[in-house]
C-alpha cells in the first residue's frame, strides 16, 4: 500500500497539469459488475467437476489405481477442505507444494504415470482437456464453502512465502513488468477488467477464493497453474515450467492473503 | 450420445423454474483453428423439455448460442419428486436426455 | 393458424420468399414448410431477411416485455439474455441479434401453461442491438437493446 | 536486448524502507507486515533474495520468442525492484540521465506521423509475448492503461487518462518532442514507472512511435474530440 500509494500520487503529480485519474468514473465498472452477476448462474465448471471425480475414483495409469489414496494434506483420501490449506509442507516428498504439483506426486506414486506426460500438455486446448485439470475443477470445488486456512508453521512454508512476495516484486523483461505493476494499486483496471490489489486484502481474498474458474471467453475451466502462467505470458516473460517452485512459492504468498476467506470457487470468469 | 446436462428443477408458488446446462461446443463454423483451417459448424438445434409426459417447451437454436448452453424456463405446475426431462439434438444427429426431479 | 397467419402476411405485402408461398397457397404442408421456414430464418443475414422468414410483420412495441440484457459485456462469447412477457398468450419468443452473421439466435415455444420467460446466453460478434421478439394472440412485438461489447485485457 | 545486473539484490534495504514509509502512513499499514513473519526459518533476507533469483533463474524456460535471458535484469530493472520502485535519488538521478541520453531522435526532426495508425496501434495490445509471432510487429498497448479517446470506453486505468492531451498542451514543437521522448522511454523522465520503454528496448519502431505521437496531438485525432 504504502509504497503504491506514493507512487500513484507521484504519477498523479507528473499529469496534473492535464490529468485526472480515469477511475474516479465508475459508471462502466458498475454495468461490468452487472454483467458479471448475470453470468453467476450456471457455470459449466461443473462439468469438469463431475469428470474429475469419476477421475479420482477410477482405476487409473499402468497401476491401474484410483487417485483415492490421495494424500492432499488431511490425510489420505480426504479431499474435502484438503484446497483450502495448500499450498503446505508434504514429509514425504519434502517440499512445500501446490495442489497441482501434489496431484502430479499422487498420480506418479499411486498410479505409476510417468510426471512428463503429466506436465508435457497440462492446459486445455481445442478438443483436448488433461486428466489433471478435472481433477484440480473436483478437489476445489470440495472445499467450496470452507475457510482459507493455509499455514506458514512450517520453516519451507514460511520460505516459500517470502520467496513468493520477492517473485511478486521482480521486475524485468522487454516491458520491465512485475506481478506487481498491475496487481499492487487498488481500483486499477487493464482495459476494462478490474486488477485485484495482492497487497489489499480484500482484493486478494476475493480474487484467490474465485480461481480455479470456467473462462467464458475460452469456454473452458481454467486451474490456479494456467492462471499464472497466463499473468507471466503477458507479462513478456518466459514460461513457468508447470507446478515448479516459483509458481508454488507464488501461491504461496497469494494463498496465504487469502487466508479468513470462504473459499468460492471454481468460478466463473469473462 | 452427447456429455450429460446438469438440470435443475424447483418448484415455488405453483411455478416450476428449470435451469438447464447443456454440455456442447456450439462451433459456428465460422472459427479458424490453430491451423487456420475453419471448424465446422457443430451446435445444437433443437431443445424440448417435458414435464409428465407433457411438452413444456419447444425450442430452436442457431449458432449463436453460446458454448455450453444455459436455459430457464418456467411453467405452471409441478409437485416436488415429479420428474422434468430435457432434450437437444445436434446438427450432426447426435442426441441426449437427461432428467431431474422438482425440488 | 401458422398458414393463416401467412396469408395475412402475403395480403398486408410482407415479403414471404417461395417457402411462405408455397405454404400460403397449401402446396407445401403446413409442418413442413414451417420446418424449412425455421431454417431458412436461422440463415438470415440481415434483419429485414430474418424478420421476412419468420413471417413478421411490422411488430408493435410493448411494455409487457421486457428484454434483460447487460449495457456492457465484458465478453461477447456469453452475453446473458433474459426475455420476460406478460402478454397473455404469449406463444413464442425469438432472440435476434443484430450485427451476427445470422441475426437470429433462437426461438422457443410455449405450449398452454407455459409461462412466456426464458433466459439463455448468446454469442455477440460486435456491439450490437440485442431484439427480443414476442408472438402473443398471434400478434409480434418487438423489444430491442444496445449490448455494447469491451475489448479485453488480461482479466481475473 | 537485457543487460545482467551489475548491482547485488539485498532485499533488506527494500523490506526496511518499504516498513518506514509504512510507519509514516498511518491508515495505510500493509497486511503484508501485519502478517508476515520477518524472517523465513533460519534464513536472512540476503539468503532469500539469494534463493529467490536462483530458483526464478531455475523454473522458468525458452518459450517461442520469450527466452530466458528475459529474466536478468539490467541496472534499471534490478534498483526499482530493490527499492520497490522508490530509489534512492542519486541513483534515480544518474539511471535516469543514462536513459535520457540513449533517446534517439527522429534524424528528420520530424515527430508527428498518422494518427489514425497511430489509434490501430493504440488499440492493440500484443507484442512481444510466447505466442506473439516474432514477424509480426507489436502495439502500442496504449488502451491497456490508458484513457485516450471518449469513444473507447475498454480502456485501462494504470496509466493516466489522456484524454484531450493535444487539446491541453499544443502542438508545438517542444510538445512534441516531449511525447516522442515520452514514448519512447518514459523511464527516462520517471525511473521506476510502469510504462514499458517503447522505443529503447525496440518494441516500437520510429515510424510507430511518430504516429502515436500524432494521435496524441493532432487536432483531427480522437483524443482531441469530446
Amino acid at each position: 500500500m504504502n509504497t503504491s500509494i506514493l507512487k500513484g500520487a507521484f504519477l498523479v503529480l507528473a499529469f496534473a497539469a492535464f490529468v485526472t485519474p480515469a477511475w474516479a468514473e465508475g459508471s462502466a465498472s458498475g454495468e461490468i459488475a452487472k454483467y458479471r452477476e448475470m453470468i453467476s448462474d450456471g457455470n459449466p465448471a461443473e462439468f469438469d467437476e463431475m469428470r474429475g471425480e469419476e477421475l479420482w475414483k477410477k482405476p487409473g495409469g499402468p497401476n491401474h489405481a484410483s487417485m483415492e489414496k490421495c494424500d492432499l494434506g488431511k490425510g489420505a483420501g480426504v479431499v474435502k477442505g484438503a484446497y483450502a490449506e495448500l499450498p503446505r509442507y508434504f514429509s514425504d516428498t519434502q517440499r512445500v507444494q501446490d495442489m497441482e504439483s501434489r496431484l502430479i506426486t499422487c498420480m506418479t506414486t499411486l498410479q505409476g504415470t510417468p510426471e512428463k506426460d503429466i506436465t508435457a500438455k497440462p492446459f486445455g486446448g481445442d478438443n483436448y482437456k488433461p486428466e489433471i485439470e478435472s481433477l484440480v475443477a473436483y478437489v476445489v470445488g470440495q472445499s467450496k464453502g470452507v475457510k482459507m486456512n493455509v499455514s506458514l508453521k512450517h520453516p519451507k512454508e514460511k520460505e516459500a512465502f517470502e520467496i513468493g512476495k520477492r517473485v511478486f516484486f521482480y521486475r524485468a523483461g522487454p516491458y520491465d513488468f512485475a506481478c506487481s505493476t498491475c496487481h499492487s494499486q487498488d481500483k486499477l483496471r487493464i482495459r476494462m477488467q478490474d486488477l485485484p490489489n495482492f497487497n489489499n486484502i480484500k482484493d486478494a481474498q476475493a480474487a484467490y477464493t474465485t480461481w480455479p474458474a470456467y473462462r467464458v471467453s475460452q469456454g473452458m475451466f481454467r486451474s490456479f497453474q494456467w492462471r499464472l502462467n497466463d499473468c507471466f505470458r503477458q507479462q513478456r516473460f518466459p514460461e513457468p515450467k508447470y507446478a515448479s517452485d516459483v509458481t508454488i512459492a507464488l501461491t504461496m504468498f497469494m494463498a496465504k492473503s487469502a487466508n479468513e476467506a470462504v473459499y468460492a470457487g471454481p468460478g466463473l470468469k469473462r | 450420445m452427447g456429455n450429460p446436462m446438469k438440470i435443475r428443477a424447483s418448484v415455488k408458488d405453483g411455478v416450476t423454474e428449470v435451469k438447464v446446462l447443456m454440455q456442447h461446443e456450439m462451433e459456428t463454423g465460422l472459427r479458424k483453428d490453430a491451423d487456420g483451417k475453419l471448424v465446422p459448424a457443430w451446435h445444437i438445434t433443437e431443445v424440448k423439455a417435458q414435464h409428465n409426459g407433457k411438452t413444456v417447451l419447444e425450442s430452436q437454436f442457431g449458432t449463436a448460442i453460446s458454448k455450453n448452453p444455459y436455459l430457464v424456463f418456467r411453467f405452471k405446475g409441478g409437485i416436488p419428486g415429479e420428474k422434468v426431462s430435457v432434450n437437444w439434438v445436434d446438427n450432426k444427429g447426435d442426441t441426449r436426455t437427461d432428467e431431474a426431479e422438482i425440488s | 393458424m401458422i398458414n393463416l397467419e401467412r396469408r395475412k402476411a402475403l395480403k398486408t405485402g410482407g415479403g414471404l420468399g417461395l417457402l411462405g408461398l408455397l405454404a400460403a397457397v397449401g402446396l407445401v404442408q403446413p409442418g413442413m414448410a414451417w420446418a424449412k421456414g425455421e431454417k431458412s430464418a436461422f440463415e438470415a443475414k440481415t434483419m429485414d431477411e430474418a424478420l421476412d422468414a419468420l413471417g413478421v410483420v411490422t411488430p408493435e412495441s410493448s411494455v409487457a416485455v421486457r428484454l434483460t440484457v447487460p449495457e456492457i459485456a465484458e465478453n461477447g462469447a456469453v452475453v446473458p439474455v433474459t426475455v420476460d412477457s406478460s402478454l397473455a398468450n404469449t406463444e413464442r419468443i425469438h432472440i435476434l441479434v443484430e450485427k451476427n452473421p445470422s441475426v437470429l439466435a433462437a426461438n422457443f415455444t410455449f405450449p398452454e401453461g407455459t409461462e412466456g420467460f426464458v433466459t439463455t446466453r448468446v454469442k455477440m460478434r460486435e456491439t450490437s442491438m440485442v431484439i427480443a421478439l414476442v408472438k402473443a394472440d398471434g400478434k409480434f412485438y418487438r423489444v430491442a437493446k444496445e449490448v455494447k461489447v469491451t475489448a479485453g485485457g488480461c482479466g481475473g | 536486448m537485457m543487460q545482467e545486473s551489475s548491482g547485488e539484490t539485498n532485499m533488506i534495504a527494500k523490506w526496511d524502507m518499504k516498513a518506514q514509509m509504512a510507519a509514516g502512513v498511518v491508515m495505510a499499514l500493509s497486511w503484508i507486515f501485519l502478517t508476515a513473519p520477518a524472517q523465513a526459518a533460519d534464513k536472512t533476507d540476503a539468503e532469500l533474495d539469494a534463493e529467490t533469483v536462483t530458483i526464478v533463474k531455475r523454473d522458468f524456460r525458452d518459450k517461442g520468442i520469450a527466452k530466458i535471458e528475459r529474466l536478468n535484469q539490467d541496472d534499471l530493472q534490478a534498483l526499482c525492484t530493490k527499492y520497490l520502485d522508490n530509489p534512492p535519488r542519486k541513483d534515480q538521478e544518474r539511471l535516469q540521465t543514462e536513459q535520457e541520453k540513449a533517446i534517439k531522435w527522429p534524424a528528420d526532426g520530424k515527430y508527428m506521423g498518422d494518427w489514425k495508425a497511430g489509434e490501430k496501434l493504440a488499440q492493440s495490445g500484443s507484442g512481444m509475448t510466447w505466442s506473439d509471432k516474432p514477424e509480426a510487429p507489436a502495439g502500442g498497448n496504449c488502451y491497456n492503461c490508458h484513457q485516450l479517446s471518449a469513444k473507447e470506453i475498454a480502456y485501462g486505468t494504470i496509466g493516466p487518462s489522456l484524454l484531450h492531451f493535444g487539446k491541453t498542451r499544443g502542438t508545438s514543437e517542444e510538445v512534441q518532442r516531449y511525447a516522442y521522448g515520452r514514448i519512447y522511454n518514459a523511464k527516462a523522465f520517471n525511473l521506476c514507472t510502469n510504462m514499458p520503454r517503447f522505443g529503447h528496448i525496440g518494441i516500437l519502431t520510429e515510424a510507430q512511435i511518430k504516429d502515436l505521437v500524432a494521435l496524441l496531438l493532432d487536432p483531427e485525432s480522437p483524443v482531441n474530440k469530446d
